[in-house]
């Protein structure tokens, strides 16, 4: 079957929304403001009241209260990046040595954990920490010779453990 | 708010266990408010793997989300969500949500999920979700 | 359907926090429905282990079952099944479940576990088991 | 009775998708039954770690517990606990509990863990607690 | 108290089944079939209706639904093995190569997931993969040595690594 034109519901110019009490479009109350009274049939438009502190809405809406504020974890890191307003819920990153590590796969990485950047120590720096991303270490920097995935640096190096890469890297000085 | 950009779970509202009534529609992978009222609304996804081995999951999430007309952006009602620890090959991670919320009518509501390849769809008494009006 | 082959617990419905009311009976170990309707059944299983080192458990699956005279096979009407990745030898694994379910009068309902033995049975607030009409 | 001398979580009431409605009220700590009668009792506690370092936490709880004018010990009635096997530096461990409690007008009601530093207490759809009558 | 017998409720010949509403026995629906509309007081009998696309009952019956067919869960290598028809539900069991690892200790085995089947490499087969028990591996084929839990050809020995087990096995090769 077509489906019926809902008669109930028809769609609002824009900045209005249909409120089905009234039977009619109203206005909508602006970001930072919630609907207190809703218009009625007879005239009464709609009554619209600041978002209590706490508490934020970044849209015209019709709701009859405004969403909570989330809080950025600090046990695990996170700081403050832009505090909660009435249009804005708060916004949180990561403390300076640390990167965001998201955890759902989508672009958003509004759920993350604040991971520590690696140093790098003893090595090259390809690419430096960033917020989502962790520093990228190159090769042993000069006077440090790899062991494992770690570089040593050669004035620590004793001629009895100084293997084959110390000898090559750190050689003059070890014999 | 987040958790909406996550994929949506589709449901069967009519064969064995599922049933809809009072007016509680089921259309295009949600459940439609037909009263505004206080509702207690419930869902468990099994979720299991691995589905390919390539992808390493660390974590799952479920999200039951509510839709309304009155906001343009999704706002997440109940959210769990548990870190693997299983390095084994086969494991299963079941996670159950539920509350008392306030709905309006016409208000939509979804379950979405961290990952759909990782979600036993095989039973229906391992994934479900619903409704009901105080 | 399977599930029902599994052990099936046994309740106090009488001490302590447990209580049956308005015809809903406890017996040999099932809830019996006296009136037909739709029913919010829900249940915590708290497992622990190890009960004898000798068998390594890899999972523990709670299941609530319905027995009815109109169908000679229990049905599944819950199930929740958790891997357990613990080698430490302490653990302790919960697992809840709830939904509505659409039930006869006189039909029966049981709680299903994998293993009886790890099922923590000291403190009835830590395993407990019941339903009630919408 | 133990779990009571757990510490006890605070709650928001009133913003968000907060609110308590039926005379069903909230202070210090606590929901105060005003009539007599079954409840269906509920909470989830996302726990996630580590807070520092330096505690290696083996597991987590939560607790709904009664506290009476009747009676000078506070009542579990609900408890899970779950071990943790994550040595992976970031976990996240959501518990769910509920069931259907007989209380007394002027009861209250309050939900301990077993470590407050563990409570993902950022987001109100992670962590949540509530109660109906039937 | 003694078990009062129940008026209400008497046991009903085969093929029938007490229908509460109606005070008595009514005839049941095949498998296949559920009951659509009960069976009265006053003479009319069941009405049983085939089970729906997606459905089943394996049983004779008098419910109001027919059980959901349950999935194979081709994720995990599960495979049909006969589908889902009015009478009964759906099998699963593992693709080739797989076996059926069992998740409770019952017999029933319906709750599985497939393992790859161990293809023994090197060694002398004892019992090939079946649909419920993996491959039992022997000792190590003639021309193989043992190394650790593994079968080594000795063509790939090599002086050098060629250990005790190796020469052993291999020993004329490699002199």
């Amino acid at each position: 079957n077509r489906p019926r034109r809902s008669t109930v519901k028809s769609s609002c110019p824009s900045g209005m929304s249909w409120i089905h009490s009234a039977g009619r479009c109203c206005t909508q109350c602006p970001p930072g403001k919630f609907l207190q009274t809703r218009c009625t049939s007879h005239g009464n438009d709609s009554v619209c009241v600041a978002c209590p502190a706490g508490t934020f809405l970044s849209h015209p809406n019709t709701l009859s209260k405004c969403n909570a504020c989330h809080m950025c974890d600090h046990q695990t890191f996170q700081t403050v990046v832009s505090n909660c307003s009435a249009t804005s819920n708060i916004a949180c990153g990561c403390e300076s040595g640390h990167f965001r590590e998201c955890q759902n796969k989508d672009d958003s990485c509004s759920d993350f954990s604040c991971k520590k950047c690696n140093t790098c120590p003893g090595k090259l720096l390809l690419q430096p920490c960033s917020d989502r991303q962790d520093a990228q270490c190159g090769s042993c920097k000069p006077d440090f010779y790899a062991e494992g995935s770690e570089c040593r640096p050669c004035h620590t190096s004793n001629p009895e453990t100084c293997g084959e890469e110390c000898q090559r890297v750190c050689g003059h000085r070890a014999r | 708010t987040t958790g909406s950009h996550l994929p949506i779970l589709q449901w069967e509202d009519k064969r064995g266990l599922a049933f809809t009534k009072n007016n509680l529609s089921y259309s295009s992978n949600a459940l439609v408010i037909p009263v505004s009222g206080d509702y207690y609304v419930y869902a468990q996804v099994t979720f299991r793997g691995p589905s390919d081995t390539s992808s390493k999951t660390s974590s799952v999430t479920a999200v039951i989300t509510k839709v309304t007309d009155s906001y343009p952006e999704p706002t997440q009602l109940l959210t769990s969500t548990k870190t693997l620890s299983e390095e084994r090959n086969n494991w299963f991670q079941p996670i159950y949500l539920g509350a008392v919320v306030s709905l309006e009518i016409g208000d939509k509501l979804m379950v979405n999920v961290s990952d759909i390849k990782l979600v036993d769809y095989t039973k229906e008494h391992k994934t479900f979700f619903g409704a009901f009006l105080l």
